[in-house]
């Protein structure tokens, strides 16, 4: 059923009564050719992908809760394409444009807003870094702007120029920047699969692999097995557990973050801005609460919360940066598993076992990812290369030193991005 | 030529005295870092106990005698203040005389102000004098004893003396300002 | 969160610094091949509920320590100095 | 309407304040809401979504409507519960999220247009044209959103943060929290009780209930007093507790200085960081209300709410009042009315089998199904079963019963467990390790049982201390029983609000079910429910009943949402506090810090510390002027540099060298006492960490030296090495770097100052380049150590830290005589980029010993940290982009840091990336540009001609690669 504002005046006139829901419930068959582990934002965009790209539509998502309600439902919702290092800027650059046709593509209104972004930095040498990256994204066709102290002045003039530990000596301002409402970007892939055929089932914990002769066969569930051909793993911050049923150990480390919101306020910060010193960013939703995170909780939990220490240090940092936020009142903070790779970037690859692939490490940055990891994982699984734009997103490069992409440059191990 | 004038970290920085506390400059005269060499750590604190009259303190503990005292401050270190250092062939001895800006803290609302930089329970029933500990005031990292029912000892970097104080008299105000 | 300390007792996590598994106390021989290397720096199990780490009281004693954790529920069962477990 | 006589402060202290600029007054003791509803306030807000007209309708701080705004300037603080906000002289309060007013406002359109409003709308439409979303649709959805409005000015007030610790915090000063404090207290243990309320005693302060034979409230005031008098017991009023957190940590916020006039200086909030060994909590239990059609008007209230504002503040919200209800509880509401005086229209209890207990006209098994009266309620219509009857009345007192405050015990994931008895989620054992709950907060809704439960509860949380309870007498009380049964939304035409502020109705909810949102999550996040500044405190059960009925599932198998921290919102500046300016971080500040101030030096940051940035002269119009001469002095005479900054570690023990072995690429125990050695040290990884010099002092002494912004991290690295990887070594360290205050003095004429400020000069035998050792400078013992960073002939040296600032003056003044002076970062680092020294924009992480052409100095005799992983083949291929230097082809052209490097007819795209640059300076000693950068296989590479360009600043020029040393490749100047 097509959403349009014709069909919204025509069901608030008529009660609503002809609304469908958006996806079906199906119980799940014995066989498909490929199953998704994962009904998350990137689980959904794969099966979304495989159906659309490739015609490959007997396919399950198997999802352990609800649709979408991992990562893709708690985050900081900001969309970029604004990396430097070769593999990355690539791959988000790719995201970014299957962002930018969304809407029309899905039929849904996943409120994909293009405000811009603004990295500040507050030294000279960290301008030289923001330059060398700005550089890299126009060398990528993707769009940079470096700003000087007054451009960033005219931007944001409700940050703190004066009396502040560390001064604001420009930005980079990524126009093409943004945010968009997350919870739809799930439920907009989930109904486009399940609209081409894609079977999305609920509350399927996927309790084994099966192997046999080193290549897979299907998967053991909670409701029941289930044979496929191939079997993708996309479960970020689950990546280690679903990995070990395939005797697989990642290079992976579940890590927390902690994001915040507001109470609703009329608007008062329009781009997405983030602060060079202190790992803090933010935005302002279409509701009007401020969304903001900063860094990880910094120990590895699969307890979707957080502690006070790195709250705190993020409020510091918002005091510190834009004290005319200081009277907006926190409403909630929550923490979401992230699946923290040694250099800080992803992996989408075969693995030691023919038919079964993995697409996890998306660390702190997978919302952006959702449409070009699910893209690029659903060309891997469908055609078995790797897609042009994710093709460095090796699981071999920590042993072969080989394309590490550590665009922090704090090491290429864990526990220190 | 002159001689070289000896400047302390809080040179007109302090002393301040906000409601009910007074934060003043100490000086401490020779602080010598003591690290016991592998396997030592016995012989060096019977060397001081016999030279000095202190031994080696306990994690957490200081010990005082006529003007020697001994702070731990960490994993097998502790300062030996107030005094020159004896000769300690187990031990490595690091002259620190600059490297520490020393203040007291005293008054009724002492441990109120540092409640509100210090994440260690200091209250006088369980943080007694000559309890000492290594934690973080604000920002900082920070050496805190108590020397008395209403003083403490903090000692911070020379560097971060300026920010030592705008911390400690921030929270000092906050402090005497509900009254 | 707060880390039970063999030497300082408990304190605020914010004393301490976080360096991951403690599998880096076992550190293959130089000769131990890339595969060996690999397992060391990279792979992990990343169990959810046991597990051993490695803190730092940076902002207290200067301990490496071994901390028993879950990382289900965030429950600290023990912790020890590094030193003593790595000798 | 204010009821002489009724409440607990009978004073005649009128307070005047302002309701959107009007004049109007108080009593004291009174909150916000008292005050509006004394003075017959009925509109004071605007729903968010349709702009409803809204009343209030509770007495605390879950209040969903009446939000106002207090203050305005910097002083402006949005979305404050008036519920909640006590009144005092001339408190400004003003309505919110209306336009023009309250009263009018035009964007009540919305709710005209809300049969197409429908939860979701949103999603379905306003796709099209695809580019209108940024310019017209979300524009106008962002100008309707928010509530109140931030001020936009630098905020002004004070705030504070602070630690308490504690054996028994308890969470909640009602009965049951009271009786578990005192329980507590009078056992011996440290106890803090804290309550969101400014007075202690929770619901005893609005109820007419006796305990132990007095008035609740005087009860509750003497066991405070008695709290308040014992040394172990703190007392937290106007604190919330927030959040519960790992190991008993507990966030609190309190409100200091926002219920009384500004007094600049004093905090408004502080928020508490509360270690406890245990925590009761005893939060009490939060009314529902009823989703029955058109139950949002002004004017309908809790029932709950109703008694509060009667019996502690002596208002009432109408003259005619009403009741609609499904338990016992609320009929005393009838009673405490009637007793004051007024007039009881009518009780609507939707049990059959309901019971009068006084006098008033009940409907027993009826319904509330219309309301009227758009900016306050007029009448009500009642189905009675057998008819309609309509019920004239200005205020209606609702009760769906009441919830439980169990959101703390959910904040570590745990999910309450529904209760057919009380039809309520109740608190299941330990979901937060160490909180024990007590009272209404686990379903005991009488207050006899809530006082025998925290003297329960207490006793228990002190046995597993360790401790025996002295007293275990519970006062008497009332002890009525609760009996409920269930109403969740009542059919008829109309909309039924479930969440008030977010507009979320049961028909919101079918749809979502019917849109296959089933799972509580989806519809929570497709309706908003939930999602409104009361987090759901008022709206989660009813819809989750609504849902449940939908779906055709029971509550239990429906589920529930979760509850994440805080419990009230808790503002920013309160949780960041101390940060705002400059607090967010320490300033380190060397010994010719306020020296170089006062010659006019900009103060740039780095790891923390302050250094001079150049030192202009008056003739000076840029600081590359300033740059340049001070590059000449060095080079030609003499300069002064303050190098304190840069980590100094003292390094002992009989394995001292074996240690420095292990953690540098290169070999140090072969270096001979006296001498310095340029070490490299690498992340386990293979990359390189740092680089800085080491000076052998004695045989089993050695000081190194780390990079500014790296000390902290080597420390700790050190650290790791010594406890973790080689405690088998006999090796002691610790930082000696604010021991000591260093100075470079370099330059040609360096040995010449020098010879005037040591005692006994120096000897050029004795010191060649590379040496170090021990001096007395003007009578103070110091240290010495022949090292350039500049290239020139050049040493430090080093006294303790007090008489730095005496030392740096006379270094000057001495070389101000021989045409030197100081120097700063800009000049030190053109003359590093000269020499082709490397900084942290080169070994900026990712960098290995093999890309900075020093593979040659990882030792393959010994192991060392990061060598078996910087042997990866990735890391050693020629195709690495390996550090080289660059100059223009046209001494003209301009080099820019963090340009790319192409060759030379190569369009410049990401795919044609050959580098890029990481360092760049003007050269006053070669005349023109230089450059530090990385090119793929460059150090093959030199001669060739390369393109630089960089799109941000617009700037391509040609370059020639060459080797990274640009000035004085021999090095004679350094050891002449």
């Amino acid at each position: 059923m097509g959403y349009s504002g014709f069909r919204v005046l025509k069901e608030g006139l008529l009660g609503h009564k002809g609304w469908k829901p958006v996806w079906r419930d199906p119980d799940p068959r014995p066989e498909y050719d490929i199953v998704i582990i994962g009904g998350g934002g990137h689980g959904l965009s794969t099966a979304y992908y495989l159906a659309k790209e490739h015609g490959l539509t007997n396919v399950a998502v198997l999802e352990k809760g609800y649709i979408g309600g991992g990562n893709v439902g708690r985050n900081t919702t900001i969309v970029r394409a604004n990396y430097f290092l070769p593999g990355n800027s690539e791959f988000y650059s790719h995201s970014l444009k299957l962002w930018e046709s969304l809407e029309q593509d899905l039929n849904y209104n996943v409120m994909h807003s293009q405000r811009g972004l603004i990295n500040l930095f507050h030294s000279d040498g960290q301008r030289d870094a923001f330059a060398r990256r700005g550089n890299a994204m126009v060398n990528q066709g993707d769009d940079a702007i470096l700003l000087d102290r007054d451009g960033v002045r005219e931007h944001l003039p409700y940050l703190d120029f004066d009396n502040v530990r560390f001064p604001i000596y420009g930005g980079l301002y990524h126009p093409r920047g943004g945010t968009a409402r997350h919870d739809a970007v799930a439920w907009g892939y989930a109904r486009g699969a399940d609209q081409r055929g894609v079977d999305l089932i609920q509350n399927c914990e996927v309790t084994g692999i099966d192997i046999q002769n080193g290549k897979v066969t299907g998967v053991q569930t909670t409701r029941g097995a289930i044979r496929a051909k191939k079997v993708g793993i996309v479960v970020a911050g689950r990546s280690g557990q679903v990995a070990e049923m395939a005797g697989m150990r990642l290079p992976i480390e579940s890590h927390i973050l902690q994001a915040f919101v507001t109470e609703g306020l009329k608007p008062i910060i329009d781009h997405v801005v983030s602060f060079g010193m202190g790992h803090f960013y933010i935005s302002q939703s279409d509701k009007g609460g401020l969304v903001f995170g900063g860094d990880l909780d910094f120990y590895s939990s699969y307890a979707s919360r957080g502690n006070l220490p790195m709250a705190e240090h993020v409020m510091d940092a918002a005091m510190t940066l834009m004290p005319a936020i200081g009277k907006a009142k926190v409403l909630r903070s929550w923490g979401g598993i992230m699946d923290m790779t040694p250099d800080g970037s992803p992996i989408i690859d075969k693995t030691g076992t023919e038919g079964l692939f993995i697409d996890c490490g998306w660390c702190y940055g997978g919302f952006k990812a959702v449409p070009g990891s699910g893209f690029s994982f659903a060309h891997l699984m469908a055609t078995g290369r790797h897609h042009e734009p994710a093709a460095k997103f090796r699981l071999d490069r920590f042993r072969t030193g080989r394309g590490l992409m550590d665009e922090e440059g704090t090491g290429s191990q864990h526990n220190l991005h | 030529m002159a001689n070289l004038v000896a400047l302390s970290p809080c040179a007109g920085l302090l002393p301040q005295t906000i409601g009910a506390v007074t934060i003043a400059e100490v000086e401490p005269g020779r602080i010598t870092a003591i690290l016991p060499f592998k396997g030592q750590q016995k012989a060096v604190a019977e060397t001081l106990k016999t030279a000095l009259g202190v031994g080696f303190p306990a994690p957490g503990r200081s010990e005082a005698k006529a003007g020697a005292r001994m702070v731990w401050v960490g994993k097998g270190e502790a300062l030996l203040m107030g005094a020159d250092c004896p000769d300690l062939p187990g031990a490595a001895f690091v002259d620190q005389s600059d490297a520490w800006c020393v203040v007291e803290i005293a008054g009724e609302a002492a441990e109120d102000v540092l409640a509100r930089l210090v994440p260690v329970d200091l209250r006088a029933a369980v943080f007694k004098r000559g309890h000492t500990v290594k934690s973080l005031l604000g920002h900082m990292t920070a050496s805190i004893t108590r020397t008395g029912a209403n003083a403490f000892q903090i000692m911070v970097f020379r560097s971060m003396a300026e920010t030592l104080v705008e911390e400690l008299t921030h929270a000092a105000k906050g402090v005497a300002a509900r009254g | 969160m707060r880390i039970p300390c063999p030497i300082c007792g408990t304190r605020d996590r914010r004393e301490f610094y976080y360096q991951g598994a403690a599998e880096l106390l076992h550190r293959p021989a130089p000769d131990a091949g890339d595969a060996a290397w690999d397992d060391y720096l990279h792979n992990r199990d990343n169990p959810c509920g046991e597990t051993r780490d490695l803190w730092f009281h940076e902002a207290g004693c200067g301990a490496w320590l071994v901390v028993t954790r879950n990382t289900a529920t965030h429950e600290v069962m023990g912790a020890e100095l590094a030193e003593k477990v790595a000798s | 309407m204010r009821i002489e006589g009724r409440g607990l402060y009978q004073t005649n202290t009128s307070v005047p304040f302002t309701f959107d600029g009007e004049r109007l007054t108080g009593r004291e003791g009174d909150t916000l809401a008292a005050a509006l509803i004394a003075n017959d306030k009925r509109v004071v807000a605007r729903s968010f979504k349709y702009h409803r007209p809204r009343g209030i309708l509770t007495a605390g701080s879950e209040e969903p409507n009446a939000l106002v705004t207090i203050g305005h300037g910097p002083q402006q603080d949005p979305n404050v519960r008036a519920t909640v906000q006590e009144l005092y002289e001339g408190l400004e309060a003003r309505s919110q999220n209306a336009f023009p007013s309250v009263n009018f406002d035009l964007m009540a359109v919305n709710d005209l247009m809300s049969p197409f409003l429908g939860a979701g709308f949103y999603y379905k439409t306003f796709m099209w044209p695809k580019s209108f979303w940024e310019k017209l649709y979300e524009p106008i959805i962002r100008r309707a959103a928010g509530l109140g409005a931030l001020s936009g000015l630098t905020n002004e007030d004070s705030y504070e943060k602070a630690y308490a610790f504690c054996d028994v915090l308890v969470i909640g000063a009602g009965p049951a929290g009271l009786m578990a404090a005192l329980t507590a207290a009078r056992a011996g243990a440290d106890v803090i009780l804290a309550d969101e309320d400014s007075q202690m005693g929770g619901r005893l302060l609005a109820e007419t209930q006796e305990v132990d034979g007095k008035p609740g409230p005087v009860w509750a005031a003497e066991v405070a007093a008695e709290l308040a008098a014992m040394e172990n017991v703190r007392l937290m009023p106007r604190t919330a507790v927030t959040g519960a957190y790992d190991q008993g940590t507990y966030g609190a916020l309190e409100r200091v200085g926002q219920h009384h006039p500004h007094q600049p200086g004093k905090p408004l909030e502080c928020f508490w960081r509360i270690a406890a060994s245990r925590a009761i909590l005893c939060a009490g239990a939060l009314e529902r209300p009823v989703a029955f059609p058109n139950n949002d008007r002004p004017g309908i209230m809790t029932a709950g709410a109703v008694r509060a504002y009667l019996n502690r503040w002596g208002v009432v919200a109408g003259r005619k009042v009403a009741l609609f209800a499904n338990n016992d509880g609320a009929h005393r509401t009838a009673l405490d009315l009637m007793d004051a005086g007024i007039e009881v229209a009518a009780v609507i209890d939707s049990r059959a089998g309901a019971q009068a207990l006084g006098d008033y006209p009940l409907h027993a098994g009826a319904q509330v199904i219309g309301t009227k009266g758009r900016k306050g309620l007029e009448s009500l219509t009642v189905d009675t079963g057998s008819g309609r009857v309509r019920v004239a009345a200005d205020c209606l007192a609702m009760s769906g019963g009441w919830n439980p405050s169990v959101h703390l015990t959910c904040h570590m994931n745990g999910r309450p467990e529904w209760d057919a008895e009380t039809l309520s989620f109740l608190p299941r054992d330990g979901m937060v390790p160490g909180l024990t709950v007590a009272g209404a907060a686990r379903g005991q809704f009488s207050t006899a049982a809530c006082l025998a439960d925290g003297v329960r509860v207490a006793g228990d949380v002190l046995s597993e201390l360790g401790r025996t309870p002295a007293d275990n007498a519970v006062p008497d009380a009332e002890d009525r029983p609760y009996r409920i049964e269930e109403l969740w939304a009542v059919e008829g035409k109309g909309r039924k609000w479930l969440d008030f502020q977010n507009d979320v109705h049961v028909k919101d909810v079918r749809l979502a079910a019917q849109e296959n949102f089933r799972s509580v999550e989806h519809m929570k996040r497709y309706t908003t429910q939930g999602m409104a500044t009361d987090q759901g405190k008022n709206s989660n059960v009813a819809a989750l009943a609504v849902l449940a009925d939908a779906t055709g599932r029971s509550i239990p198998e429906t589920g529930t949402t979760t509850f994440r921290p805080p419990y009230t919102p808790v503002s920013i500046a309160a949780m960041g506090a101390g940060s705002q300016g400059e607090g967010f971080a320490p300033k380190r500040l060397t010994t010719s810090h306020h020296a170089s101030v006062d010659r006019g030096a900009p103060m740039i940051e780095a790891g923390l510390w302050y250094r001079p940035s150049y030192f202009p002269k008056p003739d000076e119009k840029t600081w590359l002027e300033a740059c340049n001469r001070e590059v000449k002095m060095v080079r030609n005479a003499v300069g002064i540099c303050d190098v304190s900054t840069l980590g100094k570690i003292d390094i002992q023990g009989s394995d001292a060298a074996a240690f420095l072995d292990f953690v540098y690429t290169n070999t140090f125990s072969t270096l001979k006492v006296g001498r310095v050695r340029y070490g490299l040290m690498l992340r386990e990884d293979g990359h390189v960490m740092d680089d800085g010099t080491t000076a052998r002092m004695g045989e089993n002494h050695f000081v190194m030296t780390t990079t500014t912004a790296a000390a902290g991290l080597v420390m700790r690295h050190l650290e790791w090495v010594s406890q973790a990887l080689r405690p088998d070594l006999d090796v002691v360290f610790t930082s000696a770097t604010e021991q000591w205050a260093q100075f470079a003095v370099a330059g040609p004429k360096s040995r010449e100052l020098l010879d005037a400020v040591v005692d006994g000069g120096i000897d050029p035998e004795a010191w060649p380049f590379m040496a170090c050792g021990e001096v007395d400078v003007m009578g103070v013992h110091g240290r010495l150590f022949r090292i350039s960073f500049s290239g020139e002939h050049a040493y430090e040296i080093a006294v303790p830290a007090r008489y730095g600032a005496a030392l740096y003056r006379v270094l000057l003044a001495q070389a101000e005589t021989m045409g030197g002076g100081a120097y700063g970062m800009e000049a030190l680092n053109v003359m590093r980029i000269e020499k082709g020294h490397i900084t942290h924009a080169e070994i900026h992480g990712r960098t290995t010993a093999f890309d900075i052409g020093f593979e040659g100095m990882v030792s393959k005799k010994k192991d060392c940290v990061g060598q078996s992983a910087s042997r990866r083949p990735g890391l050693l291929e020629d195709s690495r982009e390996q550090l080289v230097g660059l100059k223009p082809v046209d001494p003209a052209g301009q080099l820019t840091a963090g340009a790319h490097l192409f060759e030379e007819r190569a369009q410049p795209v990401r795919t044609n990336d050959h580098g890029y640059v990481t360092s760049v300076c003007h050269s006053p000693t070669l005349g023109h540009d230089l450059a530090l950068g990385f090119l793929a296989n460059g150090r093959a590479r030199y001669g060739e001609t390369i393109k630089l360009v960089d799109h941000l600043r617009g700037v391509t020029t040609l370059c020639e690669v060459c080797d990274p040393v640009f000035f004085d490749k021999e090095g004679g100047r350094v050891r002449g």
